[in-house]
């Protein structure tokens, strides 16, 4: 195993491992936190740290693993794409939702500390 | 840990099939239809998990598109177009007990039927082996001989557009009839002509933003998985319905107005025609070369054979096309998201629009 | 002496008779036109993974994809690939019942629109009702 | 044939986090909540395809991932759409 290959490996073996950690983390969260809009935050970090992490990993994994063969470059690539996809789409498919559950009230805000968005409608500063 | 290594992937599958119960089992209790239509897309990413583990890629890549994101989308839509819950009352509790009955004991039955039906040999399920039919398939998929090989290393787009190439065509007909009975439904309703204001319209600008960098690159994927159907896991279905998205993105977070621009119904009723016609010439170009050279030749014929000598070749240049399973795919793909296309721009018609043509029927 | 990977493998095969049992009782009993559709397509889906269980194989260490990964194989490749690769003969039948399934489905969709926006509503019971 | 002993202690982490995600999609009380745990049960699920697919070392089998991610999104589209007061077309 050359150097090069070496240093894949084991960032790819730390990747992994971040992310069966954000897994858990975030199954844990969705499960105990109170309501829609606090879930949020364990579904930010079960989409970027338990996903996009391990995928990135995974495909470093893949280009040092080399009984694949040459089919592994196929594979780092499209781990790549799928990453970027992710990346890109994870935060703006929860954004689009948060907004649309906040606007239609379907969502509750029960255990309410203080909502800025609502007093801000009110004195007619934002408009949806 | 090698025994562990063997027993992951069948500890994964039954875990799966049994959460995919529970979730079938809500989803059909649920009064809340469009939560029972969540329930049957978790139903359903489980089971793309089940066929990826079953190692058949190419029905992963038919199947998420299909029933996680057009089968609901499309429920969505008539769900919201009508009604919301699902009025229970007055279920007779005997009729469905034996209703539960009968649909126990036939389901028992059939299943029992086709474990026989495969344990030709009586090995414990799942065998060895597999059939000889599929043991010729996967032996002569690239072989050195073209006279008995379609050429092309990818087995299932060579069963599925060569060996097996009639089916296919009647199937894909039927697909094809079903688009134009919908079409035939709302016969004069149009698109109303509106005109796409980009802070009225659609969902938020952070949406719209991902979308405009999104859709080139979904695009080019889903060309990617089609044009390489020959080669890769992929073809012209998984191509098609992966490009599908971006009509539907189009549609939702910007506006059917929006899409309207590129794609009138009747320019893609155009395309899909043009595929159409892809692949009726694909299935008989060498039956037209033989009528113009005086020579024998089959209908969806690839390779030469015996005694029809006439064949497309399977490289150009040193890469592999696999004669006419390139162009199959290609048409496939086109007459594929033309199609749903089509479909999606006649289900974002305002509700109102179509009640007004309606009514001037029903007058 | 049953293998642990057997008895799971009839754990899953068990678990889709009970989903297509589930999915037909929704068919036959529950009234709305949409929750009928689901159902549909809930059995459709069992039945594909049935017919993909039907084509699966056992292999050491696990079964290939029926795809080759060299576009030169030699002989030896050939015999190797064909030992341990799945059935290709059930995913192309699979592959265009879904795309067709889908279409189905859709046209459906489109008539339960249709009676809806002429009947009003979408229970079978009080569409029988109307035309009896 | 390190590489794939490695992999088999994580690939439980991923399932039990999915499982989670799928009690709270069963569970969730409103429905942005179920959509919200069928996101990240979908890009969960993505990540374990691309562990297997290294895994059961089938390279050609990573292509599922992409579609997968991109369909997930979509279903969100839809929903919020869905909970938009304005019609679906606009």
């Amino acid at each position: 195993m050359s150097p090069i290959d070496f240093v894949l490996t084991v960032i790819g073996y730390i990747l992994i491992g971040i992310g069966a950690f954000c897994q858990i983390v975030a199954g844990m969260g969705m499960n105990r936190f109170p309501n829609f809009f606090v879930r949020l935050h364990a579904a930010t970090i079960a989409a970027i740290g338990g996903s996009f992490v391990p995928i990135i990993g995974c495909s470093l994994l893949a280009l040092s693993f080399e009984e694949l063969g040459d089919v592994r470059f196929f594979l780092a690539g499209g781990g790549f794409v799928a990453a970027v996809f992710l990346l890109i789409l994870a935060p703006v498919g929860s954004h689009l939702l948060a907004k649309a559950a906040y606007f239609s009230k379907a969502a509750v805000l029960q255990p309410k500390v203080v909502d800025a968005l609502e007093e801000d409608i009110r004195k007619g500063e934002v408009h949806e | 840990m090698s025994e562990l290594y063997e027993l992951i992937p069948y500890l994964v599958l039954s875990i799966t099939a049994l959460v995919s119960t529970i979730s079938v089992y809500l989803a059909i209790i649920e009064k809340d239809l469009i939560k029972a239509v969540l329930y049957s897309a978790i139903q359903s990413t489980f089971y793309a998990l089940i066929f990826y583990l079953l190692m058949v890629p190419d029905i992963v890549l038919v199947y998420i598109p299909v029933s996680v994101g057009l089968l609901p989308a499309i429920l969505i839509i008539a769900v919201k177009k009508t009604e919301k819950y699902e009025d229970v009352t007055g279920i007779s509790k005997t009729t469905s007990t034996i209703i539960l009955t009968l649909v126990v004991i036939f389901t028992l039955i059939s299943g029992y039927l086709l474990l026989l039906s495969h344990a030709i040999t009586f090995a414990i399920f799942p065998s060895t082996d597999v059939r000889t039919l599929a043991r010729w398939f996967l032996n002569t998929t690239l072989w050195w001989n073209r006279m008995f090989s379609a050429m092309s290393p990818e087995s299932v787009t060579a069963i599925v557009w060569d060996y097996r190439g009639l089916d296919t065509y009647f199937e894909t007909s039927v697909m094809y009839l079903a688009i134009i009975g919908a079409l035939a439904l709302a016969r004069y309703i149009e698109i109303p002509k509106k005109v796409f204001k980009e802070e009225a319209m659609g969902m938020s600008i952070i949406g719209k933003m991902a979308t405009r960098i999104m859709v080139p690159m979904i695009l080019i994927v889903a060309v990617s998985i089609a044009l390489h159907g020959h080669l890769t896991p992929g073809g012209g279905f998984q191509g098609g319905v992966t490009a599908a998205v971006t009509v539907s993105l189009l549609i939702f977070i910007f506006s059917v107005y929006f899409a309207a621009r590129f794609f009138k119904i009747n320019t893609a009723i155009l395309l899909r025609i043009i595929g159409l016609t892809g692949i009726i010439l694909a299935a008989t170009i060498t039956l037209i070369i033989g009528f113009l050279t005086g020579q024998q030749a089959y209908i969806f014929q690839n390779q030469p054979k015996v005694i029809a000598q006439i064949g497309l070749p399977y490289e150009i240049g040193g890469n592999l096309i696999s004669g006419t399973l390139l162009i199959f795919n290609t048409s496939e793909f086109l007459a594929v998201v033309m199609g749903f296309a089509i479909l999606f721009l006649l289900l974002s018609i305002p509700e109102e629009n179509v009640m007004e043509v309606i009514r001037g029927e029903v007058e | 002496m049953i293998d642990v990977r057997t008895y799971l493998f009839t754990v899953t095969y068990v678990a889709i008779l009970v989903n297509i049992v589930i999915s037909l009782y929704g068919v036959f009993v529950r009234p709305n036109v949409i929750k009928k559709i689901i159902a549909l397509s809930i059995f459709g889906d069992s039945i594909y993974v049935y017919s993909i269980l039907i084509g699966f194989r056992k292999a050491e260490p696990y079964p290939v994809i029926p795809i080759m990964t060299t576009w030169q194989p030699s002989s030896e490749y050939i015999s190797q690939f064909a030992s341990t690769a799945v059935d290709p003969v059930p995913p192309a039948l699979v592959l265009t019942g879904v795309v067709i399934g889908l279409a189905v489905m859709l046209f459906l969709v489109f008539l339960a629109l249709q009676t809806y926006r002429l009947f009003g509503t979408l229970d079978i019971r009080k569409i029988v009702r109307m035309r009896g | 044939m390190m590489i794939v002993e490695y992999l088999t202690f994580f690939i439980p982490f991923y399932l039990i986090g999915i499982i989670m995600y799928v009690v709270r999609a069963l569970k969730g009380p409103t429905i942005p909540d179920t959509v919200l745990s069928i996101d990240c049960l979908g890009y969960a699920l993505a990540a374990l395809l691309v562990i297997f697919s290294v895994y059961l070392q089938s390279p050609l089998i990573i292509a599922c991932a992409i579609v997968l991610t991109l369909w997930i999104y979509a279903l969100d589209v839809y929903m919020s759409k869905y909970l938009e007061k304005k019609e679906l077309g606009e």
